[in-house]
């Protein structure tokens, strides 16, 4: 990935993704005449957030070099569990649906470390495993929040902004400085260039990892709870194939699925890439069938104009 | 005269052969209207993406929103937004909770718990009120596959209380786990006189393996919305009976629907359109569906 | 020495083991509570069944040994489903078969030409071929199910449905597949080389093996398991679904990783896939025969899937104490 | 040895100095090794001690124990008196003791001031990075190292010597108790080491204890006070440098004395085996133009970064050619892949045996095949018999040390994977074999035997070429030495008449044409 332009201490940089964002906004503002509005502008946020929270913390799990798979039945179980714990609280519903998704994170974490299995075996189990809890709890059920309250909040705005949309942005802003400026976030990538000289530094690699998951499992939880706000209610199917969007969204952006590399900035623009494209062939009324391959076509163009830079870039040896 | 544009989110065309007709259906009929501009989008089986598309058709301005809800419950604070931002609402073919039907203009559909019903009393029939039945139900959290059974199980238990049902277990509305199910079941129970499936692609799996097991003679089987390769294997006498329903009717029912809110006509909450039963009968009654 | 040598080999062999071991266990669990579960009738039932997934793990277990991963093959067969099915009518079932062949060859050119070529990371790839060869079943098709009219008529249906001297045609295809990919793989040079691109690509390189040819290669076989799959899926139904196969590279996955392949390259084995495939297929057979909701398999699975991965841990740590002491 | 274990116990009280480390009876067990069997150390206060071994003998081994690495089976660490269990790197590091390893940790896409703070980042509140401590203090250690790269640089983007000087910026963090350097000059040029035996010094006047591995016998008698010696994972023995000599640690090292250059250079030559014609790679190497001919060994002499690496991986079709071409026994030849490369007989010993010449989760004889399968198949298939054969002739030729053919090679010694990477392209019967610092991290033994191996393969007429930074491996085996300054060939020179002056002004780009009359063609 080249840098455009080094700017900060940390060396944030403007990744290519950002220049494809831009291009299809303008083309779509010209093909469609609904699609350069605040109003849907901000609808593309909210329908990002839900992808783009998990991406945050898929960022720093796929920096350290690791992978979660079970992220989008993590979001379903934390749905399930905010939207039918009602009955007894709501702030007892969110507070246990986020620490459920923390205990899981905190349970992949360490089987990765203390096991040391590739993250993709421990979370694909987790992702099919969690799946079956989310059933077990809701017996196929969806369930609905009587609690308007619930619902409003959800749709609510902060002037011409809504709520989820900011929430969104704040998180990404505090995840994009921990990154870039904390001990932690300084150590995610050493653990993810070179695990083996970040134990040598002394690094607790193994903890590392750890908290990293437990991050993607918060932010998976927190996902399904304020797209349970959007619903009003939960279904035991939500959050089906959302990994795997996540993931592309995470490469997207740059960061390598190696690990050691990467930032928020350019997660943050492969997520508005996938939610641009989508409203945008909406608007566009590009036809269902037609979208799947369009995305699959895009997303392996922008692979390789991606893998040009860097060939160009390296003069590397043809291997 | 006005130009009515109406947005539509389908459910999942694709997942199988009433979507996609229903879907080129409504097509065609908004064509034959020279006065209806459509949007159709669809939420390829997702309710997050399904109440995007909500929000962007109101973005949109659109004068009506059709909604094929992918969730009877979670569509419905999209519904809400819509209500309030004053464009009418119709949901078609499966119905949303109670607690939405006052935002929403109209419903147009089957009456799916009716059908379940039917299924039920045919069931009956060809048991004679005594038997052991296995059932095989769609995709599970999805309110068709929910209604369907829910119908059939009540009324099952009403009608002819002598039929135990052995087993319940989903296969997805696919025809090829309908069949492994079957084969499990089939492994599992020496004696299966019935199997009610959710829908006829499903039921010509279960029949399908137990043909294999050479049971199929000793089994009634009964599903709903009848597909042509049911429609077939009750011609040929192999399979018990169905639910005859039209995905162009179904569409036909909800655009029309829509116009006349537009128009501002006077339109019952609850639009259901006719789902006989189709049993080897009445069969010449019924053309051969188109899928 | 000479003895020394032997114990090794033994330890070797049970750790390596150790899953088939778990896997007698679970049988022998199941027979406890349910009578039908060890009948021959049901464990005909089950490979059966297991066998579509386990032919289609044949091919993939050699992408992933060859440092790669293959998430299209759940599309591609719904894709080549579909198509068999459709052009069976049409041209007739050698032509339907033939054409099938070609073009699910042609998605795995795509694929292998993009990994193995392009050199794009094939997690990715085989993702966004996922999507767009899902689209493409749509597009032909039309959303519309397809089906074969005279089902009695054609021998098509040998594939799905047939027996071979009491055993099923899917077990046999499934059976010589895994021998065939095993012995390429383990008593070949193409199998050795194979093994050393995905234990390190660069050294493959600088080895003079054409790693490009071999990783476009791997998913070709890939491709040509998915459209043996696809004929017996098409045979056993005789007809299809756009969807048929949604969901198939993760049941996919699950078997492989059960069986202990790692997923990092350059190691494994088909027989560990055949196996971890099977375990699949009598879990989610057993727990339907106890009569316990089908969603539990995957609680179930999930903790195998953990069990398998202590399991083999241990294993090695045991290794390591006896030859230490 | 008992008289050197006496020497070992006596040493230590006649001079009446308290060691500020001992190791004592360290064990240390792999699968099928015994990498270390009670072996016993001191390091005092304010001294260089040499660690000498051949590959192999379990020098890393033995430094990785100390640093908290790996758990030993047995044994006592004790540090100024006081014994110390480290479970872990960190907590030897909080002892003060800092390892510089042999083959290098760092983080690619970390910035070189991280690098060297790595694990130990200063902070501000809320565990924020202090960026300006950071920089200000990498610089300053920089600095004293003379590197003139920036702290800000990224790792990725420095040559492998800069790595290494990275790399032993770390011991310069804190003041530590112990500094163990593995091999720190293996990949350093010979404009850095100067620099590092000053550091060195100065680490040891402010009464640091320093372990120095090498296999560079100079290094060793130019640094150190005392020198001791592993072989075969026991300890054989503790010399003073004062009081000993090469021959003397030698054959401590390895129980005979080496008979150094046992073997002569080749002397008939036939016919070009390779020719290069103005070979040019953009942007890497430019108008390369040099012959070697059947059964002659050519040196190729250069700083690391004179693109001496590029030209063979050019000749192995591994990069693109932009201009010239390279002919193979007379003909041009295509060589579009190293496939194309390995079919016409050439063969690449790369310079990173880890990255490309090795598969570490292979065994041993996997390895050594890989290169020629075709040799030990018939129709594609293996020949389990033909294969192990292969394995056992190289193995016994070079003396490999490995408990089995089954071992992976990842777990062998540097020394020992050196030579199974040697082992395995010499199986392809190679008519061109190009050797990329064959000897890197090798021990003296075994260099001289690989040494002795080269010349007898130019002898039975292979072409050789070898690559190598150290002036007396290019002068001893080659019988024309090219020397390559910055992407150009400055000069050529007949290897058994060239003056070292010469040699050193042509590959630092001080070459003046006509200077030396042993060059044969000058080149500008
Ligand atoms: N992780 C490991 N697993 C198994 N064996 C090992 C491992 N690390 C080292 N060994 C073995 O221990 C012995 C000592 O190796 P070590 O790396 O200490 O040698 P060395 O003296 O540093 O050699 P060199 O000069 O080549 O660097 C070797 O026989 C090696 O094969
Ligand atoms: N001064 C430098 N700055 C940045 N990169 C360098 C520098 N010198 C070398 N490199 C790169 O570092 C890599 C390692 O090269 P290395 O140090 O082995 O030298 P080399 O170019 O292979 O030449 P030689 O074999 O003659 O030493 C090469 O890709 C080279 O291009
Ligand atoms: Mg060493
Ligand atoms: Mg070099």
């Amino acid at each position: 990935m080249i840098d455009m332009k080094r700017f900060m201490s940390g060396g944030a940089a403007i990744q290519p993704i950002w220049i494809f964002v831009i291009v299809i906004t303008v083309f779509f503002s010209v093909m469609s005449d609904y699609f350069l509005s605040v109003g849907n502008l901000t609808n593309i946020l909210v329908q990002t957030s839900t992808i783009g929270l998990i991406a945050l913390g898929m960022t720093y799990v796929m920096i350290n070099g690791n992978i979660d798979l079970s992220v989008g039945a993590t979001l379903g179980l934390a749905a399930s569990l905010s939207v039918g714990l009602q009955e007894y609280s709501l702030t007892l519903a969110v507070l246990v649906a986020i620490t459920t998704g923390v205990a899981l994170g905190a349970l992949n974490g360490l089987l990765v470390w203390k096991t040391g299995v590739n993250a993709f075996i421990v979370t694909l189990g987790a992702m099919i495993g969690v799946r079956g809890l989310i059933f077990v709890y809701t017996e196929e059920q969806s369930f609905y929040a009587s609690n308007f309250a619930f619902s409003d909040f959800g749709a609510s705005t902060i002037g011409p902004f809504p709520v989820l949309a900011i929430i969104f942005l704040l998180c990404t802003l505090a995840m994009h400085l921990v990154l870039k400026k904390t001990g932690h976030g300084r150590n995610t990538f050493a653990v993810g260039g070179n695990p083996e000289a970040a134990l040598d530094a002394g690094i607790r690699i193994g903890r590392n990892m750890m908290i990293n998951f437990m991050i993607v499992g918060f932010f998976a939880a927190l996902a399904g709870v304020l797209l349970a706000t959007q619903m009003g209610a939960s279904t035991p199917n939500l959050g089906r194939d959302y990994e795997l969007w996540t993931i592309t969204a995470v490469v997207l952006g740059g960061t390598k699925l190696t690990g050691g590399y990467g930032s928020i900035t350019g997660t943050l623009g492969g997520v508005l890439a996938i939610g641009v494209l989508r409203n945008g062939m909406n608007m566009m009324q590009v036809p269902a069938f037609y979208v799947l391959v369009i995305l699959g076509a895009i997303l392996i163009t922008v692979l390789i104009i991606d893998q040009q830079i860097n060939v160009k870039s390296s003069k590397g040896v043809q291997v | 005269e006005e130009t009515y544009r109406i947005g539509i989110t389908q459910n999942n065309v694709g997942v199988d052969s009433y979507q996609t007709t229903y879907e080129s259906a409504f097509e065609n009929a908004a064509a034959q209207n020279e006065n209806v501009d459509v949007v159709v989008l669809d939420a390829g089986g997702d309710v997050a993406r399904q109440i995007g598309q909500v929000r962007n058709l109101i973005q949109q301005q659109v004068d009506a929103i059709i909604i094929w809800p992918t969730n009877g419950q979670a569509v419905i604070p999209a519904i809400r937004q819509a209500h309030q931002a004053g464009i009418p609402v119709v949901v078609t073919n499966s119905k949303i909770a109670d607690a939405g039907m006052e935002y929403i203009a109209a419903f147009s559909g089957p009456d799916n718990v009716q059908q379940g019903a039917s299924s039920a009393e045919m069931m009956c029939d060809a048991l004679d009120g005594e038997g052991q039945i296995v059932q095989i139900a769609g995709q599970p959290g999805y309110t068709t596959a929910m209604e369907r059974s829910g119908g059939f199980e009540e009324r099952l238990a009403e009608a002819c209380p002598g039929v135990e049902i052995l087993e319940t277990q989903p296969a997805d509305w696919n025809r090829e786990k309908a069949q492994r199910v079957m084969e499990n079941f089939l492994t599992k129970y020496d004696n299966i006189d019935g199997v009610y499936s959710g829908d006829d692609n499903m039921g010509v799996g279960a029949l399908n393996a137990a043909k294999s097991a050479g049971r199929a003679g000793d089994i009634a089987f009964i599903g709903a919305t009848n597909f042509a390769v049911g429609y077939e294997a009750i011609e040929r006498g192999e399979y018990y009976g169905s639910i005859y329903q039209s995905p162009v009717d179904d569409a036909e029912a909800a655009l029309q629907t829509a116009l006349d809110v537009l128009e501002g006509k006077e339109v019952p909450k609850m639009n259901f359109f006719e789902t006989p039963k189709i049993t080897a009968d009445n069969i010449s009654e019924f053309d051969k569906p188109v899928f | 020495m000479l003895s020394k040598k032997h114990k090794a080999g033994l330890l070797n062999f049970l750790s390596a083991q150790g899953i088939l071991v778990f896997f007698l266990i679970c049988m022998f669990a199941f027979s406890l509570f349910s009578e039908q579960f060890l009948s021959q009738s049901n464990i005909m039932t089950v490979v059966r069944q297991a066998s579509i997934i386990g032919i289609i793990a044949v091919g993939v277990t050699v992408v992933i040994i060859g440092g790669n991963l293959d998430l299209s093959v759940g599309s591609m067969l719904s894709f080549s489903t579909v198509l068999v099915v459709d052009l069976h009518d049409k041209i007739g079932p050698v032509g339907a078969i033939l054409v099938m062949f070609a073009l699910t060859l042609m998605l795995g050119a795509v694929n292998g030409f993009l990994v193995g070529f392009m050199r794009l990371n094939s997690l990715i790839v085989t993702l966004a071929m996922l999507s767009a060869i899902q689209g493409l079943v749509l597009i032909y098709s039309g959303g519309q199910n397809v089906d074969i009219a005279n089902q009695s008529e054609t021998w098509f249906s040998v594939f799905g449905q047939g027996y071979l001297l009491g055993i099923a045609v899917p077990v046999i295809i499934f059976a010589l597949l895994a021998i065939i990919v095993q012995v390429v793989m383990s008593f070949t040079g193409y199998g050795r080389r194979i093994f050393a691109i995905g234990g390190n690509p660069v050294a493959a390189v600088y080895s003079g093996i054409r790693k490009n040819w071999c990783v476009f290669s791997t998913y070709l076989i890939s491709a040509f398991c998915v459209a043996c799959a696809a004929l017996v899926l098409g045979s056993r139904v005789m007809g299809s679904q756009n969807n048929v196969g949604q969901g198939y590279e993760l049941l996919v996955l699950a078997g492989i990783i059960l069986g202990g392949t790692s997923l990092l390259g350059g190691a494994g084995s088909i027989w560990k896939t055949v196996i971890g495939v099977l375990i699949l297929g009598f879990i989610q057979n057993g727990l339907l025969l106890l009569g316990y909701p089908y969603y539990t398999q995957w609680l179930v699975t999930w903790v195998i899937i953990i069990l398998a991965v202590w399991l083999d841990l241990a294993n090695k740590r045991k290794h390591l104490l006896t030859r230490h002491s | 040895m008992s008289t050197a274990a006496a020497t070992h116990t006596s040493g230590a009280s006649a001079h009446g100095e308290t060691p500020i480390l001992s190791l004592v009876e360290i064990t240390k067990k792999f699968p099928g090794v015994i990498a270390l069997n009670k072996v016993s150390l001191d390091v005092r206060a304010g001294e260089v001690h040499a660690l000498l071994g051949e590959n192999g003998a379990g020098k890393s081994t033995l430094m990785k124990v100390l640093a908290g690495k790996h758990t030993p089976n047995g044994g006592q660490i004790l540090l100024e008196g006081e014994e110390k269990v480290f479970e872990n790197p960190k907590e030897a590091k909080k002892s003060g003791i800092v390892l510089i390893h042999q083959e290098q940790s760092l983080v690619p896409e970390m910035s070189v001031a991280e690098n060297i703070f790595l694990g130990s980042l200063p902070k501000k509140w809320g565990n924020r990075v202090d960026w300006k401590t950071l920089h200000r203090e990498s610089t300053e250690i920089l600095d004293r190292l003379k590197c003139s790269f920036s702290s800000k640089a990224m790792v990725s983007e420095l040559s492998i010597a800069k790595k290494q000087m990275v790399e032993i910026a770390r011991a310069l963090v804190f003041t530590p108790k112990i500094v163990v350097f593995d091999e720190p000059t293996a990949s350093l040029t010979d404009h850095e080491k100067p620099v590092l035996y000053e550091i060195i010094n100065t680490l040891r006047e402010q009464g640091v204890g320093i372990v120095y591995i090498s296999h560079r016998m100079d290094e060793i008698f130019h640094l150190s006070q005392r020198i001791s010696v592993l072989r075969d994972g026991e300890y054989n023995g503790t010399v003073n440098t004062a009081d000993t000599n090469e021959d003397e640690v030698t054959k401590l090292m390895i129980g005979r004395s080496l008979e150094l250059d046992h073997a002569s250079k080749p002397k008939d030559f036939g016919e070009n085996m390779l020719e290069l014609r103005g070979l040019t790679v953009d942007g890497v190497f430019s108008d390369v133009s040099f012959n070697v001919r059947k059964g002659e060994i050519v040196g190729m002499y250069g700083l690391v970064g004179a693109g001496r690496s590029e030209v063979a991986e050019t000749i192995f079709g591994l990069r693109k050619i932009s201009a010239g071409e390279i002919l193979l026994d007379g003909q041009v030849a295509r060589l579009h892949s190293t496939h194309d490369a390995v079919a016409q007989g050439i063969a690449l010993v790369p310079e990173d045996r880890k990255d490309q010449g090795l598969i570490l989760g292979m065994n041993c004889r996997d390895n050594m095949t890989l290169a020629g399968l075709e040799t030990v198949s018939t129709n594609g298939f293996m020949k389990p018999a033909a294969e192990k054969s292969v394995y056992d002739k190289y193995q016994q030729a070079m003396k490999i040390k490995t408990p089995s053919w089954r071992q992976k090679v990842g777990n062998l010694s540097g020394g020992n994977q050196q030579k199974i990477v040697i082992g395995k392209w010499l199986h392809t019967h190679p008519k061109l074999l190009i050797l990329d610092e064959p000897t890197r991290g090798i021990d003296v033994g075994s260099k001289a035997e690989i040494h002795a191996l080269i010349k007898d393969l130019a002898r039975t007429g292979y072409a050789v070429l070898v690559i190598s930074s150290e002036m007396p491996e290019v002068l001893g085996v080659s019988n024309r030495i090219i020397a390559m300054y910055d992407g150009k060939v400055t000069a050529e020179f007949d290897g058994d008449a060239v003056s070292e002056d010469a040699l050193v002004q042509a590959i630092t780009g001080q070459y003046v044409t006509g200077a030396d009359a042993s060059a044969d063609r000058p080149v500008t």
